[in-house]
């Protein structure tokens, strides 16, 4: 292994590192916007039907 | 037929304004080929090199300006309705409008493209290139543009909005007319991005309006 | 006139189905996703890109996700534009966040794929730039959505501006290509199918079926939180005037 | 008194009917089941409160919008052609261009609606819009740019004038005028909707519209 194979592997290892570490980031964004978003109008819209049922 | 006549005549009286379209078109396109080697750099090498690009994303950009008046004004002072209540389908109307915004702002920028791009030290010889170009490309930007002024009806910030919806569409006609000038500007054949422009130009012309006209009814609904 | 696909005109009938159907496909997603990355990354180093191929895993899917999005987004605008159904057109408004995001992904580990052969961080490869010029359209879209305030011109709106977006791109796509060739010839990425070897392959295939789980799952989810969104708004309006 | 040839347009629009009507606006149902029935020779005057719906029923008639149900018939004449070249839409906003000359949006609008050539002289006479021919629009007071606005329906005679409060802005002399208009529209076969807060210089049923139960 020479130094620069190191340097080589070493150097890759940051860009994968990073694009899987990015992608992650994302997809985990996406998940908990989409989830949060749907939690939080599933809410409002039941609140909002049990007022009016109950009026 | 006289009633297209007269839409063609008060459309592009409209869009001339007094003279004022036009100004407000080729003034923003002086400004931005002024702004560019004050930028870059006067060194003529650096800027020959860039200058038929420069001068033909400028035009792109200053064919942007008077879009968004093309149909916003009639859209809020009621004409758009009594356009639309008419035997002449909208379609024709809408094309009729990007045609008069091409005739009042596009030719004009047209003139002013040779100049600019000599002005930045593109070669002479490239100034009928370019101003076959513009008078193409600015068919094309009038009618892609018109189909983003429409959808932009009844939005906050219409102007913006338009570029935003704009920009991407630009792409293909800003690569033919860019790659036709610079293949002209190595001494390679140019005919190909032209004909390609021409293309994209008669595509916008043919398909442009059927969206506009969709775009307004939806507006108006 | 073309009766509508069921669960289209019945937004309850929706709501049951993507129960059940959303966290099947995150499973599908899971499942898929670790089984690709494992055979991925136990697959030997490319002769050439060297440890980086690995990137390729991550790349390509999000890549097609971005094109595969917009052809979703383009279809629901179709069936909102032609039988005006509500949940066409939240379908499409769901999908074109995840569509920017899967874009926004593709450009980032493209650009972090091609850094270590190219030495700079953009590529102006066909491929990339074409990539990009998406993004832009999901920006549109996504922007156009946000500045109209009723919501029925803001369906009718977005849905043409989604279909002229789709008539455009495969133009898009060959002015770039056509661009390409006028400029410089190579490109970064050869990962195009046969020319890959096999063990490469596979993985690629599971990834990319588990990137389209997980738009699944996440595009259900979301148009769910539309209709709860709709219903939310509804009720609030009948509470108003009551 | 303003001549208006009568029955030329006879095979355009012979009748307006409404069947069970229901217009929304902006997600908000503003009224249903609305039905009217207008002959050639009627008028009607359509009263309700600000945001009842006047206008934009006035606008699906004419088929901006579409409405939410019910259907709206032309006596036979097809929906499509009844609209293009069968009514006039008065609505709020005029249309006119402050920096053109009276002249020249009243040449315009009256070859864009298909009036004869002698069309727009006659709009100026029964208009009393001689004196303001050369001026911008701009220059004009609300009530002559009403009464240009109004011009546009006679220069090309259409049987189903739509008005959305169209008198508001003239004056009380002004209002009896065009009520002699009106009437000549009547006699002629014609047929008037008006939109209105006060009442119509002439004789007319009227159609009150309620906020939707």
């Amino acid at each position: 292994m020479t130094h620069l194979d190191i340097l080589h592997v070493g150097k890759y290892a940051t860009f994968i590192g990073a694009a899987y570490g990015i992608s992650v980031m994302v997809f985990a964004g996406m998940v908990w916007t989409t989830l949060a978003k749907a939690r939080r109008w599933r809410k409002r819209a039941q609140a909002l039907d049990a007022a009016l049922t109950g009026r | 037929m006289s009633r297209i006549s007269a839409l063609l005549a008060r459309e592009t009286a409209l869009a001339w304004g007094r003279g004022g379209g036009p100004l407000v078109s080729v003034g923003f396109y002086a400004g931005v080929a002024t702004l560019l080697p004050l930028a870059i750099g006067p060194e003529a090498q650096r800027l020959a090199a860039i200058a038929p690009g420069a001068a033909w994303v400028a035009l792109a950009l200053a064919s942007l300006l008077s879009l968004d008046r093309l149909f916003e004004r009639d859209f809020e002072d009621g004409a758009l309705d009594l356009l639309t209540l008419s035997s002449t389908p909208l379609e024709l109307t809408c094309a009729i409008k990007c045609l008069s915004q091409w005739l009042a702002t596009g030719a004009p920028l047209a003139l002013a493209a040779p100049i600019a791009a000599i002005g930045l030290g593109a070669p002479p010889a490239l100034a009928p290139l370019i101003f076959a170009c513009a008078l193409v490309g600015g068919l094309a930007f009038a009618f892609t543009g018109g189909i983003g002024a429409a959808l932009s009806l009844g939005a906050r910030r219409g102007g913006l909005l338009t570029a935003v919806i704009v920009l991407p569409l630009f792409v293909p006609p800003v690569i033919f007319g860019g790659g036709a000038l610079d293949a002209f500007a190595s001494g390679l054949g140019w005919t190909a991005g032209f004909a390609l422009l021409c293309a994209y130009a008669a595509a916008a012309v043919a398909l442009g309006p059927l969206a506009m006209a969709a775009a307004c009814r939806n507006a108006l609904a | 006139m073309i009766p509508a696909p069921a669960f289209l005109s019945n937004p309850e009938r929706f709501m049951a189905f993507s129960r059940w159907a959303a966290p099947m496909f995150g499973l599908i997603a899971a499942i898929l996703g670790l089984a690709g990355l494992y055979l991925g990354f136990s697959a030997p180093d490319d002769y050439q890109q060297g440890a980086t191929v690995r990137i390729m895993f991550i790349h390509v899917p999000a890549a097609w996700l971005s094109m595969f999005v917009y052809g979703c987004l383009a279809v629901a605008s179709l069936l909102s534009l032609i039988f005006r159904h509500a949940l066409a057109d939240a379908a499409a408004q769901a999908a074109a966040p995840l569509g920017a995001g899967f874009t926004f992904l593709a450009l980032v580990t493209g650009s972090l794929w091609g850094r270590p052969m190219w030495g700079t961080w953009w590529v102006w490869d066909a491929r990339l730039t074409s990539v990009l010029v998406l993004f832009l359209f999901y920006l549109a879209y996504i922007a156009l959505r946000a500045a109209l305030d009723d919501e029925a011109k803001a369906a009718r709106a977005c849905a043409i501006l989604a279909l002229v977006g789709a008539v455009n791109l495969p133009v898009v796509h060959y002015s770039v290509v056509w661009w390409n060739s006028l400029h410089q010839g190579a490109s970064v990425f050869r990962a195009d199918g046969p020319a890959m070897p096999p063990v490469f392959l596979i993985p690629l295939l599971l990834m990319s079926l588990a990137y389209m789980a997980a738009f699944g799952a996440l595009w259900l989810v979301s148009i769910r939180g539309e209709v709860w969104r709709r219903r939310a708004e509804a009720a609030a309006l009948r509470a108003a005037r009551s | 008194m303003l001549k208006l040839r009568p029955g030329r347009w006879a095979g355009v629009i012979t009748a307006l009917q409404l069947r069970g009507v229901a217009v929304s606006r902006g997600g908000r149902r503003l009224f249903s089941g609305l039905d009217l029935d207008l002959a050639p020779g009627e008028v009607c005057a359509l009263t309700g409160a600000n945001g009842a719906g006047k206008t934009s029923l006035l606008r699906t008639i004419a088929g901006l919008s579409a409405p939410d149900m019910g259907d709206i018939g032309f006596g036979g004449a097809d929906p499509g052609d009844a609209r293009q070249g069968g009514l006039h839409l008065l609505g709020h906003l005029d249309g006119l261009k402050a920096a053109r000359t009276t002249r020249e949006e009243l040449t315009f609008w009256s070859r864009w609606g298909g009036a004869a050539s002698d069309g727009a002289d006659q709009a100026v006479t029964a208009l009393a819009l001689g004196g303001l021919l050369d001026l911008e629009v701009r220059r004009l007071s609300a009530g002559q740019r009403r009464r240009l606005a109004l011009a546009r329906l006679l220069a090309a005679p259409r049987p189903l004038w739509l008005l959305d409060e169209p008198l508001s802005p003239l004056d009380a002399a002004w209002r009896a005028r065009f009520g002699a208009v009106m009437q000549a529209h009547l006699a002629g076969g014609g047929m008037i909707l008006a939109a209105v807060h006060d009442p119509l210089p002439i004789p007319a049923r009227s159609l009150a519209l309620e906020a939707a139960a």
